[in-house]
């Protein structure tokens, strides 16, 4: 197809260690030679245009604003094939939503570096006056364009990109003012390719946070953020903790300083809570024990990433609910979703409604938080006891080396992704939905939680399967596949009794 | 009679692999060979893997949005690949966006998918379809009715 | 205009005490006979009737059940001018929308007892094919009707009648086979009249408890409910309580043993949760000591009563919080509002989906408690203190007459009511929001809340005046009534810091 | 300029006061002298207050739906009266359900009122509205534009 996908591995072996500043300079050349559009970003020009944002369209420095505010952001996904779709549906989200971070989706060409396909969904797109791609292809349209986007909304802008293979989107959407970057190496790699070594996954996204640390060099505060939300499909919280926890330490060994941590919603009030403190806690606790002792971790919630329900009424809960959970749990943003979801990519106004029903909910439970509450606090011990485990596990079998240790550990199973369509990662870790509403873990498959956390969620989950008459086991996770998207009918029958 | 082969996979540079990997499940558990080529499947692959092991049907899943781009020309590779009469599905999210089924359904129909299947679908229809279908095959028909 | 609106005062003089069978077989006859339909009600046919309904239609059973299966059921409101219209109505909120509870919202006219203009609202609403009444004009259609459209539907059904004049409508609704009303003595009258002493309010809603008490020694355990929502503008959670004890006295007395209690929703998550938590134990707590010891007394929220936005997505939310309000208080229905609110009263399609979103917002917080949260503990301490501290006072004036010590209190301003329309009652107790979101008392008129408790209302409500620099006072009640109907961009703006 | 007299209140058997007692309130702390009859006025007693304090506008709010019955004949009743001329307002949930606007609107005006306002209309409008309209008045014009 296009150029090569990875850098030469031959540059580096695969380590933890911050990228050279020559080897760095070369891997861009290259990496900017493989579509016209790479020549258009001057890095120069690029600062001088962050320095002139003013700071609130700045992701970095909103983010710290929002956390010193006790704020909770709101921020959709949503791209379309051609520009002036695109550019219009940004507006209508910042506009119409009161979006605090607006969006661009890339399209899944880009996402794989498939840029003449992308080139012909441009086409196609125009001609049959309809987005026939799933998002904005970022590469094709370029520096200049994105900077037109940029300067179309009154927000900071953030790539939302779902790749293992960021770096020309990622040179091109910065040098055009976007300020924030939705992706990593570890979690990406596991949920959005087959093919892709993890390996491979980490450098790419290596030298997306080491352009991020040149940035910083030169006073630009951009934000990276990963996505913990993995497959979003039933991820229990402890394993998208963990990826957290090792992407952030990959990025910070790369220089970055503002790092978000995005989590699904696992839709139940104490569950997500915990999440959200044990998320924070927990990157803070590794990050200093590796001594990165300044970099800024904000935790985002997502709306529900499984499957939805085909109700509008029914989704519409599940969005607001949404922002409930993202503002009791002390979430700094959320990312939000729309009544269209079971049916495909949401019209702009769509989109903008179910920003300002995610952001009405938020004003609702503005004040409210959980701490204190016993389901909470043991919630929260429970995630720690689980992350722990795995990390400290994985740290050890890389010899210290975060890179190294988390190759290793997808090979042997010590770190798995449930749902993952990836050779790489085993995918035997199975999770369901326990008959509290939590998510938990059926089989562990080889990840070495310790035994009585084991003990905890099976029992928890025999509970379900006895209450709803099914046998323990896989049929478990399928049913919770569908859950959340079976007609309300089926989910509370109405008829209490009969006689 | 003998087992029933089929071929799964998704389609493109799509990586929704969880409804497919359901539906494989099921169809494995339903007395299927099951050739499941996982997410990220380029068109001809599925048309290789149900030449090489002799197939009565190709269920292509497609979620993303782009599927309409991705199928173009799926029944012509058949066709070249001398699967004229092979059982065609296909089932997701079809097209970008909320559009009206009949208009998606349409489309697929012309693309020569012996059935598309709309959002939501459970694998037990899938399973019903893909019973009756099979039968009618054998009956000399293209597919059943409804 | 019709018969006179309340029986002969000069029957008994006002007191609590159970009305006498004799006095009430009088009373019972010169009702019947007020409007034509009062003939069609034959108690010993209406005794069958409700004993061939199956369990699941009776409410009494339902709520009873409900609250064994800590189910939180659903129950919208609705109403329209002519049979046809009505009758589809319910089986739209019963089958479309899963209603646990299918309601029958009299009309205005009716519940002012003004039959004959009522019967010109049918007339013109059948002529201009679209309902001219604001709910079913129940006594004009009468008895046969009511059974009709109780057949209609697989649910228990309810009048809601908002009136200090529920005789003829009770009597009507039930003998068709309604097994619920809404409506009580100090509630409504307060809430819904303006000329209508509170002892007639009283004396009325005595007589349809007594008419409950009959069935019940028949054998039928109807359901009777107290509107403790009361005006539904920013009603605090003590005011709501203290007079849903009062009605819950004045009920038990006259022999009801289901008792539903109705509150409000103040849309702050802890202090709905204590308000139900406190209600609950208040009224059983006062009925014990006063030798009731067999009452049910299941509590209800009502989703926001006071104004709603104008734009649909907010009021989603509204809706969506609403149920997930309940579902965490623990209350064992929830009364529905709809997206529509604003504006009027909703099609039966958007009456259903606010169901639904309810339901599915209940079914996401299922098993979620806020027992042992400091924050609940606190809240629910303070209402009590409040409640006690009214409802004693109130007693002691009545010399141990819970209906001479409520009109007497209501003249002193020792009960009152914020924002009523009554002559009867003061209105000098004025509400307001708190920074946090908890409802507050600006100004407690000349309720006898303890000192304390009125020192932290006003320390929380200045804390909200400094926030947003205006003076402490009535403006803050005022800019409370609109809070919620205020658009997004000025409840949570965007754009969270400019440089 | 002498001091404008306002009469305020509910009409027929609405309850709904608070709007209504905000926007009395209002209208007294603006300077007009208030006549404020509250929830459940009948028309009749509307132009009653009317007549006896030589009012110079009424405003009636209707919310709870029936307002459509309750208002017809409103103008004829002030003209009766000898009220002619009298600046007449209506506002609030003017109708049953969700109607448009314009429609409601219509109906209100054709009934002889000069103005109706939105659900939701903020007492500053009605305010403004006032003071236009009454130095209209003083102009000889029938209501200010717009
Ligand atoms: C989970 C999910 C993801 C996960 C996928 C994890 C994984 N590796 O599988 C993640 C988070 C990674 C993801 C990523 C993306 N997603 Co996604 N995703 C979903 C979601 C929420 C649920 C899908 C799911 O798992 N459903 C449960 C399974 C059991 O159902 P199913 O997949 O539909 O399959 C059933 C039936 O459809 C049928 N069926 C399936 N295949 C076939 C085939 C045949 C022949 C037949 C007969 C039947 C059939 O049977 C299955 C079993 O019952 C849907 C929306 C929804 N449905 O709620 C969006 C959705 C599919 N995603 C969407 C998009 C756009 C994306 C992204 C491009 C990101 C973005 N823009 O937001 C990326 C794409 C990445 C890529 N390159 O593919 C869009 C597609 C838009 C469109 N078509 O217009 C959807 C509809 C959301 C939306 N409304 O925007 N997604
Ligand atoms: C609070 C409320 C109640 C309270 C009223 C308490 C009280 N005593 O005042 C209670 C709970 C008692 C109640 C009862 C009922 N209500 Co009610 N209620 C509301 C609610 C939620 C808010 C009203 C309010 O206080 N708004 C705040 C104030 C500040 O705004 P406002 O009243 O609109 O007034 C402003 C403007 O309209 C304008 N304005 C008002 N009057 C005038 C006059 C003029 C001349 C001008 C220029 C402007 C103007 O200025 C005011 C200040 O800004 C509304 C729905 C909503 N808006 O969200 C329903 C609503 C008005 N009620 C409604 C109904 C039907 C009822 C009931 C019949 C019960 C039922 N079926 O559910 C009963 C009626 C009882 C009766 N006989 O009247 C309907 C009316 C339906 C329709 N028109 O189609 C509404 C719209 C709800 C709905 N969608 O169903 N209600």
């Amino acid at each position: 197809m296009n150029a090569p996908a990875a850098p030469d591995p031959s540059l580096l072996p695969l380590s933890e260690a911050r990228i050279p500043d020559d080897v760095f300079e070369r891997m861009r050349r290259e990496n900017l030679a493989r579509w016209p559009t790479g020549a258009e970003v001057d890095f120069e020009a690029a600062v001088a245009r962050h320095q002139a944002l003013p700071k609130h369209k700045q992701l970095g420095w909103v983010m710290r604003e929002a956390d010193r505010q006790r704020r909770c952001l709101t921020q959709p996904r949503g791209g379309f094939g051609t520009f002036d779709m695109h550019r219009h549906l940004m507006v209508t989200l910042d506009k119409d939503g009161h979006a605090d971070i607006v969006p661009t989706t890339t399209d899944s060409y880009t996402r794989n570096e498939q840029w003449q396909l992308a080139q012909k969904g441009i086409e196609e797109s125009e001609r049959a006056g309809r987005s026939m791609l799933n998002g904005y292809p970022m590469v094709n349209y370029g520096v200049a364009r994105a900077a037109e986007l940029v300067d179309a909304i009154d927000k900071p802008a953030i790539m939302l990109t779902g790749t293992a293979m960021p770096r020309l989107t990622g040179e091109i959407g910065y040098a055009g003012g976007y300020s924030g970057y939705l992706g990593s190496g570890i979690a990406y790699t596991t949920s959005y390719t087959k093919e892709f070594s993890i390996g491979e996954g980490i450098r790419n996204y290596q030298y997306l946070d080491r352009l991020v640390s040149m940035y910083q060099a030169h006073g630009v505060e951009l934000h990276r953020r990963q996505p913990g939300f993995l497959t979003g499909t039933n991820v229990p919280p402890s394993i998208a903790i963990v990826t957290a926890v090792l992407d952030c330490l990959l990025a910070a060994a790369q220089g970055v300083r503002n790092y978000g941590l995005e989590m699904g919603e696992t839709l139940h009030l104490v569950q997500d809570a915990a999440a959200v403190a044990a998320c924070r806690e927990l990157c803070q606790e590794y990050l200093q024990r590796r001594g990165h002792h300044d970099v800024f971790t904000p935790v985002t919630l997502l709306h529900w990433m499984g499957a939805w329900p085909h109700d509008d009424a029914q989704c519409a809960a599940l969005v607001a609910y949404g922002g409930t959970l993202a503002a009791i749990a002390g979430a700094i943003s959320v990312t939000t979703k729309s009544v269209h979801e079971a049916f495909g990519i949401p019209t702009p106004e769509a989109n903008a409604e179910g920003l300002r029903m995610t952001r009405m909910a938020i004003y609702l439970a503005r004040e409210i938080r959980l701490d204190g509450l016993k389901a909470f606090q043991d919630e929260k011990d429970l995630i720690e006891r689980e992350v722990r485990a795995i990390v400290d596990k994985t740290l050890e079998m890389g010899d210290g080396d975060v890179a190294l240790g988390t190759v290793r550990a997808f090979e042997a199973g010590v770190l798995d992704v449930p749902w993952s369509p990836s050779r790489y990662c085993k995918s035997r870790v199975i999770p369901a939905r326990d008959a509290e509403g939590c998510l938990r873990i059926v089989d562990p498959g080889l990840m070495p939680f310790p035994k009585e956390v084991m003990e905890i969620h099976e029992e928890k989950l025999r509970r379900r399967a006895e209450k709803e008459g099914v046998p323990f086991g896989h049929e478990l996770a399928v049913s919770s596949v569908y859950e959340m998207a079976e007609p309300i009918a089926k989910l509370l029958p109405d008829r209490i009794g009969r006689d | 009679m003998k087992q029933k082969t089929v071929v799964t996979g998704v389609i493109g540079s799509d990586t929704h692999i969880v409804g497919n990997r359901i539906l494989s499940m099921a169809l494995e558990k339903a007395g299927y060979t099951t050739i499941a080529l996982g997410a990220l499947t380029p068109a001809p692959d599925f048309v290789k893997a149900a030449v090489e092991t002799n197939a009565d049907a190709i269920l292509v899943s497609s979620l993303y949005g782009q599927g309409e781009l991705d199928c173009r020309g799926f029944r012509d590779l058949c066709v070249e690949a001398g699967l004229e009469n092979i059982l065609l599905y296909v089932g997701g999210n079809l097209v970008v966006g909320k559009r009206s089924w009949e208009e998606t359904q349409r489309t697929y129909l012309a693309m020569g998918f012996d059935r598309a299947a709309p959002p939501g679908t459970r694998v037990e229809t899938v399973l019903d379809w893909l019973e009756r279908d099979l039968a009618a095959r054998e009956r000399g028909e293209r597919r059943a009715t409804a």
